[in-house]
């Protein structure tokens, strides 16, 4: 299989799906012509090959761009929008929970919104107006499905499942993954089903459930901990809506030790709900409590070490499952 | 633009339309005092007859609607049963909607009154995005959005129509201006005391019009509907009009001036409607109108009287296409 | 003390505030002159007496409603702002999340944004564009604080200390307490701290947080559970940030059983948080798995038996807490 | 409006702005090719200063502005101190904003620069929300916000007009119309060519400028800022200028027509205003000021260099005034 980095990989996706059905069209701000030209980035060269009709700049409406694919889809297109960073989801949260979430439902199940929405995440050097993990936000809004990709096989797959899926979904993309992140991406239909976890790394003593950029953090942790011989089970959710319960569930039950991991804040997070979840399950294996690690609930600092000191790291991992190995 | 004259059928039609939302309404009306009948509050377009009779008398079959919260007559005049009319705003299983909607967003998708919002100022994304499918397409449709005057001060309604045009969407804006928002008088958030003088800021043609002329807003709607039809993208028609009945029927309009109350009550656009149809000699076409219009309403009445109100666990449906398996 | 409305508490402490302190302003949609004439409404009366330059009806805009507010408490001013209905918050999620909430840690501390915005809650027969409980939204964004009232004294309590902090604080505000709830409320300048929950009923068997109208069906469920020899403590958060976890744990630690109960949806919702929370620091103390009493996970239906459906119930409560009891 | 003409110090002045900005910025754009010098991306408004000098120069100190990304040249020409500055866009504890805001979010709160925000199209409401604490207390201040022509696509935008309008606000809303959103071009997100154009509709007065004459722009604010300070409400003013250094120091501008760029150029701010000054036989007073701007900027990196980076865990301050205190 050929080697990608997880921005072709996406822009991989979007070519095919807009290649096997012409319903198919992308809009978002800069998506066709860019201020940046970097073949790493996810709608790179797609407006060359497909042109403006399919490819189609916005200006700077986030309402309107979410508004389109909600208008749109529910005449049957499959809208596939790009709201540029994540704390302009904000922008357009009346669309996205009130309209692409709700409408099917008022209709009585007479309409549908086949639509994607794909936001791009993660923490980069721009401070908190532009970096803000609000995936909680979406899994907390029914009517919604959200997948959350680590590698660029999975950022493929899960993309062409959520463009034909029949229901709205949201494909959050951690940006820097784009060119740091590369793997083998099969070629071809590639489908991830929303909704069934992998798991990223086998182990007996621990299960840490995470997504996203996390995942490589876990995969760190789990490492050294070999190292102490702590075997620590990694499951990277790949989507959070659904939620593959089954698989945590199962995995917490083989190791008696479950945490959570995620670069967005602590309370209320996504990891709130996981951690909560596996509580109420698994009571009688759990050998000692759950554990959250996530950002302090303040928001994206800009000055380089205090941004450093908000994302959690490999080592706050290995240290909380040191401290639960010896709780029991 | 030379269009034809209005025949004796579109006419006679016009008034039979209004006749019919009138006698629903009163119904509503009377329904809404008898206590525990209907759930929820009741809103009328009372006094607006003319708007939706008018616009909607000039759309084909594949234009689209998208509506609001006061929508009744938007829905009749396009055809949609009274009886599941009724049925839905009583939150019954043989509603439009199968009572997920009630009162406040009733749509019928198979007549193309495609999507309706209670959020106000949504419905100009929505039938952008619509409009949008159309254009992509390329096939002949407009879609046309209702919206209130109040609904004209938020910011969706400037990005649907600043998108609209810059991408030259088949889209008619019609602007129901009955002299309120909820209790606000129009001067309070309009500045300049109307809403079509916008239209030019975003190189669209829009005119206000006089909506309690039945056959002078058809006219003007056939207008508007060419030049979308042919194109030349978006309009906005401004209805001028009154809410006569406050913005609900729980309304009782203590900040209504009764003497502005009387004098649109003086313009009651069927009646006016009635006497040019008399003095152009038509009044032979209208003998039995009214009882036909009123024997429809009870037919509606006595079918959603009949239909059971749904199961409550059939709450779970509908809301995704592809169900969602939970636990818990 | 005299008893009074939750509508009239409100009333009471918006009076009192402004009476006390010239820098505080009203600002929302319908707040002076209203369609309703209701004396337990909140805002009722306060425009007569306090005239249009303090009480300030505003056009159909919640982002300017917000952006008022941080605009001018940055300027030292103390607006209390309305929010019509929970789903309208996500109109100006973008001015509550990323401006009241972020402007201060980006100023470095410079600023301060000393702003209240009342939201109103609750499910009452609209449907789901009314009536959607995000609470969890907010808890889940840095920066703001948030008040959840049950009951008239703690109506008025909140709101004072909500409107003198000097941080942007959220009230949420359960529209049909208004009217149902009626209690003692404190003359004066009654204040209930932000951060501190209140026991709303003792017992031994088993701890339930709840906050809001929910208190009032934990309370029931508790007797219910009382007659059968099961002794409920019921606490009532009133502030969901800062949350009071001391008093959660504390009681806790006492029953050894934890369950939680919301009118919001389960997945990602408030108890998700105080459940984890409790599983991360009780281990050793429960006797039982902690549970999660909310709403399914679906839009709040129109259909008066599906709306019931979708609310949790006392019935639901003490079938939960039965089940407590026999697993440990 | 007939004012008294620009004196010569005036004059002098608005030439040594513009200078320092250029000086400052030119310095940005060094040190951003020099690898790890700068976190983040660096904006610029080179080409833009006679915007920021011609407007701000014409404000009195207790006038407010509220700006965005494109910030430096406000905030030099009220006087920031360009060490600090500098320290800000380093991240360093001795910045603006102690390392929280960086580049794109710098506010002087003490000089009355009283936000920043980059959420596109955010400054007009948090700029309407301080005018109307000036207005409440009847201070004689206008608050004046800096946004782009991409902004006005915005709702928000919309909003803040409408709303500072309808209720007489002393807002200068300055478009700074530099022919770019972004990639995208002026025609692609604006139907009409010109936002100034939408004043009529909220009944303000709007004016499009030559925003590279430094004397014209300070004159039309001048006018502007009188109509506003005398109780008459809002007024916008649009610059037509150009981005010279495309949206970013990274952004290539491989999009951007050549000829366009060499025309532009060819009507530097600065050269055409010292054409004019020495035209007016005032060259002399020029003599050493590009060094004393050189110095200053040489001071400000030694400052800024000197400056630590603050404490990791010093990114908890700030984000509230009563900090909450959590567990975890
Ligand atoms: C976003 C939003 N804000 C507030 C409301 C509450 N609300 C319902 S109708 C209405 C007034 C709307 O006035 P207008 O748009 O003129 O329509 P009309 O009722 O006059 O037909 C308001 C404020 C709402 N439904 N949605
Ligand atoms: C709400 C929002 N959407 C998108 C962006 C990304 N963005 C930053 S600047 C910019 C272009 C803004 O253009 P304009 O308003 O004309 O300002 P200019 O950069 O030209 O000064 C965009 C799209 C943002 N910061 N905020
Ligand atoms: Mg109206
Ligand atoms: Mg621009």
């Amino acid at each position: 299989m050929p080697v990608k980095s997880t921005g072709q990989a996406v822009a991989e996706a979007l070519a095919l799906a807009m290649e096997m059905d012409e319903d198919i069209f992308l809009a978002g701000e800069g998506i066709g012509t860019s201020i940046h030209v970097n073949p790493h980035l996810p709608t790179f060269g797609l407006l060359e090959r497909f042109g403006p009709r399919r490819v189609r700049d916005t200006p700077v409406s986030e309402a309107a761009i979410v508004g389109l694919a909600v208008g749109a889809s529910c005449m049957g297109l499959k809208p596939v929008v790009e709201v540029m960073f994540f704390p302009f989801i904000t922008l357009a949260a009346d669309m996205l929970v009130n309209h692409a979430a709700k409408l099917r439902y008022l209709s009585g199940g007479l309409s549908s919104f086949p639509l994607t929405v794909r936001v791009k995440s993660g923490v980069f050097s721009a401070g908190c107006q532009h970096s803000h993990s609000l995936e909680a936000w979406l899994a907390h809004a029914p009517g919604l499905k959200i997948a959350y990709p680590s590698n660029p096989a999975d950022a493929k797959g899960l993309l062409l499942s959520a463009i034909f899926d029949p229901d709205p979904v949201v494909v959050v993309e951690e940006m820097p993954l784009y060119w740091t992140i590369h793997g083998e991406v099969p070629e071809g239909d590639y489908r991830v089903p929303l909704g069934q976890a992998r798991i990223a790394r086998q182990g007996g003593d621990a299960t840490l459930a995470t997504y996203g950029g996390a995942v490589h953090v876990a995969l760190q942790a789990a490492e050294a901990l070999q190292a102490e011989g702590i075997s620590l089970e990694v499951i990277d959710l790949r989507s959070l809506v659904p939620l593959d319960t089954a698989s945590v569930i199962a995995s917490v039950r083989k190791t008696g030790r479950f945490l959570t991991l995620h670069d967005a804040t602590r309370f209320c997070g996504y990891g709130a709900e996981l951690a909560a979840t596996v509580a109420e399950t698994c009571f009688d294996e759990l050998k000692a409590p759950v554990r959250r690690i996530a950002a302090p609930d303040i928001p994206v600092p800009f000055s380089p070490p205090q941004e450093a000191f908000y994302k959690p790291s490999a080592d706050q991992v290995t240290q909380v499952v040191r401290g639960m190995m010896h709780a029991g | 633009m030379q269009r034809d004259p209005l025949d004796r059928d579109q006419r006679i039609g016009l008034h039979a339309d209004m006749l019919l939302i009138r006698a629903f309404e009163d119904r509503i009306t009377q329904m809404a005092h008898e206590q525990g009948r209907l759930p929820g509050m009741q809103i009328t377009c009372h006094g607006q007859e003319a708007v939706a009779a008018g616009v909607v008398r000039a759309l084909t079959p594949r234009d689209v609607i998208v509506t609001n919260h006061r929508s009744h007559g938007h829905l009749l005049a396009r055809g949609v049963d009274p009886g599941a009319l009724l049925a839905e705003i009583m939150g019954r299983q043989g509603g439009l909607n199968h009572g997920k909607s009630g009162t406040l967003h009733l749509a019928d998708p198979g007549r193309n009154v495609l999507m309706t919002s209670t959020v106000v100022g949504a419905g100009p994304l929505l039938a952008m995005g619509a409009a949008f499918a159309q254009h992509y397409r390329q096939e002949q449709g407009v879609t046309c959005v209702f919206f209130g005057d109040g609904a004209a001060a938020e910011g969706s309604v400037h990005e649907a129509m600043n998108l609209a045009a810059v991408w030259k969407l088949p889209v008619l804006f019609v602007c129901e201006s009955n002299c309120w928002a909820g209790a606000q008088a129009h001067k309070e958030h309009c500045p300049i005391g109307e809403i079509a003088a916008r239209a030019a800021s975003y190189n669209m043609p829009g005119e206000m019009t006089d909506g309690n002329d039945v056959e002078g807003v058809h006219e003007t709607a056939r207008g508007f509907l060419e030049h979308c039809r042919s194109g030349k993208g978006p309009a906005l028609m401004e209805c001028r009009t009154y809410r006569m009945h406050g913005h609900g029927e729980h309304d009782q309009q203590q900040y209504v001036d009764k003497d502005e109350l009387a004098s649109w009550a003086g313009r009651d656009p069927i009646v006016r409607h009635a006497e040019v149809l008399r003095r152009d000699g038509l009044g032979e076409f209208m003998a039995g109108m009214l009882e036909r219009a009123d024997q429809a309403v009870d037919r509606a009445v006595a079918f959603a009287d009949a239909s059971p109100f749904p199961p409550p666990e059939e709450a779970l449906d509908h809301l995704y296409v592809n169900p969602i398996l939970r636990e818990g």
